[in-house]
């Protein structure tokens, strides 16, 4: 393991400020849009920030999945159901057991605290200051990452094809339409 | 040579062939009883390659199933096992046989005749491995299709009995685990390698307390299975709601698991604490054989009835082995088999009986025997034998238990116990000898209900109680030529089963010794082998 | 050795095991000819061996025949061997010859049966069982023929199965039998345990050494012989019919007449008195168990003779005589005249036997009726019949020259001479002699009254009865006439050595080696004895003819009016069988009962498996109240544990141990290491608030200014999550 | 730009997500703020994997995208049949699971 930590320029520097500025303050627009449209533009808006992280991270491949993917055809499909079932709230937070979740968010905030306290405080050791893109030959692109996929991970590949054909079938399965002659399985 | 095995497989595939045999239904029983042949041969090719000079295992089978963790399937064979293995392979061919192994139920035979032959599997499989995984694997293997079996195919309240047969077996065995799982560890504490080899595992001196709380909880295991007084409230729910072929196999096979492994696993680990628990259990094996005599006196319920008698026998099992000596084991075990085939008669009886009259209750019965006396002389020799007739089957292992048990105390001093195991040994035999005069007495009080008395009600006049047709004579006729010959000529079972016995009794003696005189300290191995000095000036008693 | 011993008993239970199987595809005359074949043969076996090996069977051991071992175990080994000695011998002649009769006369009786199979199978397997018990070689096997017959006895008592009282009584003789056989049982294992072996000869020869193992005290101060031989005799008493398990017997007439013969009186029930004549050595070492038999035997006699007064049933009285005649035997055996007893047992087998037979014949003209009351006058009818009842019964009376005179007087006059009891009970001998002869005025009175109610005087039938009355066909009248023969001459082979000293007792020379001499009594005595005896059996007959001579005469009537409430306990048979039903049965049936409910039920499943239940089952209900439903409250739960389990985590462990010396003003605190972690310390001694030492190190120490109170505190702090922890102590400085 | 800073991104993402998860009454922003999570985990990931100079991380980034593809296509669906069924896609109503 080579972990090589050298000075961030400048540009990067501000470049993963706006970036990671992008990613919280679109992750944060899309918790609070009380329109769902809004919301899925900021995940949109989150999801393009990321893909430029993974940009500055080296992962070239990943980046380019993450947009393909996320913002392209996740998107596509929040945006289409969101179109179906779109509902204005009037009242975006459920009042059920708010009380509960709201010790929840401060549990799960309590968490944060501390892990980033830690991360924070251990910054200097070598996995958590290495800043370089590792000296390893084509690291991130399609052919190195995928050469690794069709080798030692060809088992899990499949497996991971295979669910995506369940998530097809279930898919298709559970939104089938209920014809109206037949009894409803409603109750 | 026979491979073990094969013995274990052939049930399954016999199930697996009855699940995916085409014309499904109609051919399943006798695809089932092919298979069940098969092993019932094969049972018998063991029993004639068997060596009756060897007390040790034998047609060891040992392969590797999970070289990470150090289980084996490793089966073998010993005098112990080898009676009740060729009880289960022949109670199983005779349950399929039956005709009346489903109750009342006429559909599914397919699902029965399969779920019948996993738990032959089930069954072959734990009184042969001598590795304690895979002993596990099938004591748990036995569970599932038994629950099926009553579930699905029994009476009224079968999804109670079910669940609580399930429920109480469950209970005792994941105890177990936990001390499986714990020895397992102190084994490698002590030896350095991952096992579950019994051969290692009967080596190990626990310390005192972990030895008392895990003995505690494989006892707990295997006394639920007896059961032991009072650990038995699921049997008459279970027997009851069963269809005669669960019931049959329960009573002649399932029920012998909670004494085998006590003999078998119960015994050898933990010889301190089950000394020093011994007078209790003694105390509750003698307790359970007059308890449930007497419960069985006042059931209205055939099947009850018998069920309770169940209790009653295997009272004299539990006490047979707890005393240690040869007579009481292999009373025990001869016990064992003779209730096995004694009780499991009782219930294809019954389910006879409910076949033709579609009822169990006593007072809907009488003077059958008018109308159907061949069943009625089976039935008879049937009762006599679970009475303790001389000459039948019953007689030899409660003779020898209560022999055993009158004479244990001049038996422990003689072998050089270091110990005795309980006090009283002659009044417990004077008590539990109750129970020739309390079997004869509910026994016959049944018999006499059901077959003897005027012919008076119409419903038992009907044509439809008809006497047996071929195939349940030819059941019947294999039980009780089986309750005659063991009657009369106990010896070659007898013989085969001395020379195991005597090792069990003999390593039982030298661990016992070696953890008195060594009362504190971690856990550690002990081979027999000499007998510690200590021993030799064993208390007097 | 010979090996036809095995096949006596052999032969009858492969007749019955022929007839069970495949007896239903023969004709009536086929089933009983092999059934008659069977047991016949197995007589005759029994005379050509008994007479063949006659001089060995007297003189030594006996012959023995081992077919193998039947169960061994340890040191407990059980032979499958015949023995047959001068005892088992006579025992052996006298079942399989009264078995033959009696198959024959059956042939007759059961002729218009419907189920002639069964009956004959059942026979032949009592037969092949009873021989299995007189020859077997060790107890255990004694014990097969033992239970054995008590399972035909069950059988054949419920017999005709379509009447419950049947079969009821058929339940009742095996279940007293089985009260029985746990003492035999436990019999068995006390001589196992204190000799390590059950075979008879070797035990007979163990007590005949009188070796310690038998004479050891085992309970209150008694030997083990002693214990050993009572719990036997329990045994004895179930299956002979003495007080207190002789209940089963009267009931036990419910079966067919021919079966009340061989069975009820001429074999099975004498087993008891074979089975002690057999163990008699062992007896002869407690004499306290000895008297017990002797007593229970005299008791029995008496008490039997009173109740057959009373009754009214021709079985029930020969019955009620049969407990009487055994009681007479156990006092045979019971006063160490071993010989004795069994020579009584020998002659009852021949006159009880004919008068059972006689009974039939009786019933069988009277339509199965075995009331007394309403015959009478029969005398004429059946002329053969009421000979033989006239020998036969004589011969119980004790007239002279029958057979009963010489064995009852064998047994009275050697009560009174026997030394077997020692000097401090020795008082128990002339007690049971005279108990003897009371009993056996009784016996004439009884059978005499039977005789008078039953053969003489006015015939009481209804008129239809009557008209139907016959003499019984050849095949019963045969048998009949040869048992009557047999109750006239079977004395002879035990005269009594006053009256032919030299060829007197044939009996007690045969079975010297098998029991040991018999006693010698005084010409004196003997002659007393018998002149005693014979004035009494002529007084009950007399008495009885005062009574009932021709029907029941004034005498008997005035009796009953003065005493109306002893005639009624008579009559009720002293009520002892609702007395153990009130004070047995009913109570363990009661109490079966409430453990059933009560404690099984109630106690067991529902509180203690219920209890479980109810626990888990409020759990449930309790938790399911966090099951809401919804999801993000779920969530929630999770994120807050995940919190709590960070706060836990992340938190310094405390030390181990906080240690703190004082040396004068200063203090040294050193904490044991909690974890392997960097943390950072920070002591604050004197309790300011603010740290007076801090630093990465563990430890302390603080020198104070001045005695006093201090409130010591130590902040651990994990610098990597940001957390402390505070330990607080307090410093005393002197 | 160090790994500790992607990661101190990462956490805070991965909370915004959870907080939304948490709060939010409709269904489809519960989902979002799932992928937010789970995008959270991807950027994690992916700075290991920059720091340990090992690839791993990518292939493990690649079935993370693609279990988020699978858990949007089954729990979108899930959504369009509970609309259809109930006419409302608020959490608030969908609670099917209470005990």
């Amino acid at each position: 393991m080579n972990l090589t930590a050298h000075s961030a320029s400048m540009a990067e520097t501000i470049a993963f400020a706006i970036l990671s500025a992008g990613v919280l303050a679109g992750g944060l627009l899309t918790i609070t849009r009380r329109n769902p449209v809004s919301a899925v533009m900021s995940l949109v808006l989150t999801f393009a920030a990321l893909a430029g992280l993974f940009a500055t991270l080296s992962a070239h491949f990943l980046a380019v999945l993450q947009i393909l993917v996320y913002a392209g055809a996740i998107m596509v499909l929040f945006v289409f159901v969101v179109m179906m079932v779109n509902r204005e709230e009037s009242t975006p937070i459920a009042r059920q057991g708010l009380c509960t979740r709201a010790v929840g968010v401060l549990a799960a905030g309590y968490v944060f605290y501390r892990v980033a306290w830690l991360v924070g405080h251990e910054r200097g050791m070598p996995l958590l200051a290495a800043s370089a893109t590792p000296p390893v030959k084509d690291f991130g692109t399609v052919s190195s990452v995928g050469a690794l996929l069709f080798s030692d991970f060809l088992f899990p590949f499949e497996a991971i094809s295979l669910l995506l054909l369940v998530a097809v079938i279930g898919g298709v399965m559970l939104t089938r339409h209920v014809r109206e002659d037949r009894p409803s399985r409603v109750s | 040579m026979t491979d073990l095995t094969l013995i274990v497989l052939v049930p399954l595939i016999g199930a697996i062939w009855v699940m995916v045999a085409p014309w499904g239904e109609r051919t399943s029983r006798p695809i089932g009883i092919i298979a069940a042949l098969v092993s019932l041969g094969q049972s018998l090719f063991i029993l004639h390659d068997f060596d009756k000079s060897i007390g040790a295992f034998q047609m060891e089978v040992d392969r590797p199933w999970v070289p990470s963790l150090g289980i084996h399937f490793h089966l073998g064979v010993d005098g112990i096992s080898l009676w009740l293995v060729l009880l289960t392979t022949l109670m199983v061919f005779l349950t399929l046989l039956s005709p009346q192994a489903m109750g009342l139920h006429k559909t599914r035979s397919r699902g029965f005749t399969a779920a019948m032959l996993v738990l032959e599997a089930g069954m072959l499989g734990t009184f042969l491995a001598i590795d304690l995984f895979a002993f596990y694997v099938f004591w748990e293997l036995m569970l599932i299709p038994m629950y099926f079996i009553i579930g699905i195919w029994g009476g009224e309240r079968r999804l109670y009995a079910a669940i609580k047969f399930v429920i109480f077996t469950l209970v005792g065995s994941l105890l177990m685990l936990a001390a499986i799982l714990y020895l397992y560890a102190q084994v490698h504490a002590v030896t350095g390698q991952w096992t579950f080899d019994y051969a290692t595992w009967a080596t190990i001196t626990l310390p005192r307390g972990p030895e008392l709380l895990c003995f505690l909880a494989f006892t707990l295991a295997f006394m639920i299975k007896v059961p032991l007084v009072p650990l038995h409230t699921w049997l008459p729910d279970a027997h009851v709601e069963a269809p005669t072929g669960g019931s049959v196999i329960l009573a002649s096979v399932l029920l012998k698991f909670g004494a085998y492994g006590f003999l078998r696993f119960a015994l050898p680990f933990f010889p301190l604490a089950a000394q020093q628990t011994a007078p209790i259990i003694a105390w509750l094996a003698v307790a359970g054989i007059i308890f449930g005599a007497l419960m069985a006196w006042v059931q209205d319920d055939v099947k009850k009835l018998v069920a309770y008698s169940s209790i009653s026998h295997l009272g004299f099992v539990v006490l047979g082995i707890l005393v240690l000596s040869q007579k009481g084991i292999q009373g025990g075990i001869f016990q064992m088999l003779a209730h096995g085939i004694s009780t499991g008669g009782l219930f294809l009886a019954v389910g006879i009986l409910y076949d033709r009259r579609h009822t169990r209750r006593l007072s809907d019965f009488g003077g059958l025997w008018k109308q159907m006396p061949v069943f009625g002389g089976c039935f008879l020799v049937l009762v006599l034998a679970s009475a303790g007739l001389p000459g039948l089957c019953g007689f030899i292992g409660e003779f020898l238990v209560l022999s055993g048990t009158f004479t244990a105390g001049k038996d422990w001093q003689a072998s050089g116990l270091a110990a005795p195991m309980f006090g009283h040994p002659a009044l417990l035999a004077g008590l539990a000898a109750l129970a020739v005069i309390l079997a004869a007495v509910y026994l016959l009080t049944m018999y006499q209900r059901v077959m003897f008395g005027p012919l008076d009600k119409p419903e038992n006049r009907d044509p439809q109680v008809r006497d047996l047709g071929l195939r349940e004579r030819l059941v019947f006729g294999v039980l009780v030529l089986a309750a005659l010959v063991m009657g009369m000529a106990p010896q070659p079972i007898l013989e085969r089963t001395a020379a195991s016995v005597q090792e069990l009794t003999a390593n039982y003696r030298d661990r016992l010794a070696e953890a008195r005189a060594n009362p504190i300290g971690p856990a550690r191995r002990v081979i027999p082998g000499q007998r510690p000095a200590q021993a030799q000036a064993g208390r007097r008693f | 050795m010979p090996s036809e011993l095995r096949i006596i008993p052999l032969l009858p239970l492969l007749g019955a095991a022929y007839l069970i199987l495949f007896g239903r595809r023969h004709s009536r005359k086929a089933v009983h000819r092999i059934a008659c074949l069977a047991v016949g043969a197995a007589f005759l076996v029994s005379v050509d061996v008994f007479f063949f090996w006659f001089p060995m069977l007297v003189q030594s051991d006996g012959l023995t025949d081992l077919v193998g071992t039947w169960f061994a175990s340890g040191d407990l080994q059980v032979d499958l061997a015949l023995r047959m000695d001068g005892l088992s011998g006579l025992m052996c002649l006298v079942v399989s010859f009264v078995g033959t009769l009696i198959h024959v006369y059956s042939t007759g009786y059961m002729a218009h049966d419907k189920d002639y199979v069964r009956f004959f199978a059942y026979l032949n397997l009592f037969c092949g069982a009873m021989l299995l018990l007189v020859l077997g070689d060790s107890l255990p096997v004694m014990f097969i023929g033992w239970e054995g017959v008590g399972l035909c006895s069950y059988l054949l008592i419920g017999f005709w199965y379509g009447e419950a009282a049947n079969a009821s009584a058929g339940k009742k003789a095996f279940i007293t039998n089985r009260v029985g056989d746990l003492g035999f049982l436990i019999g068995m294992f006390l001589l196992f345990r204190a000799a390590g072996t059950l075979d008879i000869p070797v035990l007979v020869d163990t007590a005949r050494a009188g070796s310690p193992t038998l004479t050891a005290t085992l309970w209150w101060g008694q030997p083990v012989a002693f214990w050993a031989a009572l719990f036997l005799f329990m045994g004895a008493v179930g299956k002979s019919a003495q007080i207190p398990l002789y209940v089963w017997l009267p009931d036990a007439m419910a079966g067919p007449t021919p079966v009340s013969a061989l069975i009820h009186a001429a074999t099975m029930v004498t087993a008891g008195v074979y089975m002690v004549a057999r163990l008699g050595a062992l007896y002869l070492l407690a004499p306290a168990a000895l008297a017990i038999v002797a007593g229970v035997g005299a008791l029995t006699a008496v008490f039997a003779a009173v109740v057959a007064l009373g009754q009214n049933d021709f079985k029930k009285v020969l019955a009620y005589s049969t407990i009487s005649q055994l009681g007479f035997m156990f006092v045979g055996v019971g006063t160490g005249n071993f010989a004795g007893g069994v020579f009584h047992l020998f002659t009852h087998a021949f006159f009880k036997a004919g008068l059972f037979l006689c009974a039939g014949s009786v019933m069988h003209a009277m339509a199965g009726s075995g009331d007394i009351s309403r015959m009478g006058g029969l005398a004429h009818k059946l002329p053969w019949t009421t000979w033989v009842f006239r020998v036969c019964g004589l011969a119980i009376c004790g007239v002279p020259i029958f057979s009963g005179f010489f064995s009852k007087d064998a047994i009275v006059a050697r009560a009174f001479a026997t030394a077997v009891f020692g000097p401090r009970l020795h008082w128990i001998g002339p007690t049971v002699g005279a108990g003897l002869l009371a009993a056996a005025l009784g016996t004439a009175f009884y059978m005499s009254r039977l005789y008078y109610l039953v053969f003489t005087g006015e015939c009481r039938a209804d008129l239809h009865t009557r008209e139907h009355l016959h003499e019984s066909p050849v095949a019963m009248l045969g048998p009949m006439l040869v048992l009557g023969l047999g109750a006239l001459l079977a004395g002879v082979v035990g005269l009594p050595s006053a009256v032919s000293r030299s060829h007197g007792d044939l009996v007690g020379h045969w079975l010297t080696d098998s029991v040991g001499p018999a006693l010698e009594v005084s010409s004196g005595l003997q002659w007393r004895v018998m002149a005693i005896s014979t004035v009494i059996a002529l007084a009950g007959i007399g008495l009885a003819w005062q009574f009932f001579g021709g029907g029941v005469r004034e005498p008997a009537r005035r009796f009953v009016t003065a005493w109306p409430h002893l005639t009624a306990a008579v009559r009720g048979k002293f009520f002892v069988d609702e007395i153990y039903n009130w004070l047995v049965v009913r109570p363990l049936r009661g109490l079966s009962r409430v453990f059933f409910l009560v404690v099984d039920r109630i106690l067991i499943d529902q509180l203690l498996v219920g209890g479980w239940t109810v626990l888990v089952d409020t759990a449930g209900r309790l938790l399911r109240l966090v099951q809401v439903g919804d999801v993000q409250r779920y969530l929630a739960i999770f994120a807050i544990g995940l919190a709590a389990l960070v706060y836990v985590m992340a938190r310094p462990a405390a030390p181990s141990e906080v240690k703190i010396r004082i040396e004068g003003h200063s203090a040294v605190v050193e904490l044991g290491d909690g974890a392997a972690d960097k943390l950072d310390y920070g002591f604050d001694f004197d309790g300011d608030g603010l740290d007076d030492r801090s630093g990465a190190a563990a430890s302390a120490n603080w020198v104070y200014p001045q005695p006093g109170h201090y409130q010591l505190r130590v902040r651990i702090t994990d610098p990597r999550w940001n957390t402390s922890r505070t330990i607080e102590r307090t410093i005393d400085i002197q | 730009m160090p790994t500790y800073a992607y990661i101190l991104v990462s956490l805070a993402l991965f909370f915004v997500g959870a907080a939304g998860v948490l709060l939010r009454r409709n269904v489809l922003i519960v989902l979002m703020s799932v992928e937010l999570q789970l995008a959270a985990g991807t950027l994690a990931l992916l700075s290991f994997s920059r720091a340990l100079g090992d690839q791993k991380g990518h292939v493990f980034a690649f079935f993370v995208m693609a279990l988020a593809a699978a858990e949007a296509a089954v729990g979108l669906a899930i959504v369009v049949s509970v609309f259809r069924t109930r006419r409302t896609a608020s959490l608030d109503e969908v609670n099917g699971l209470k005990g």
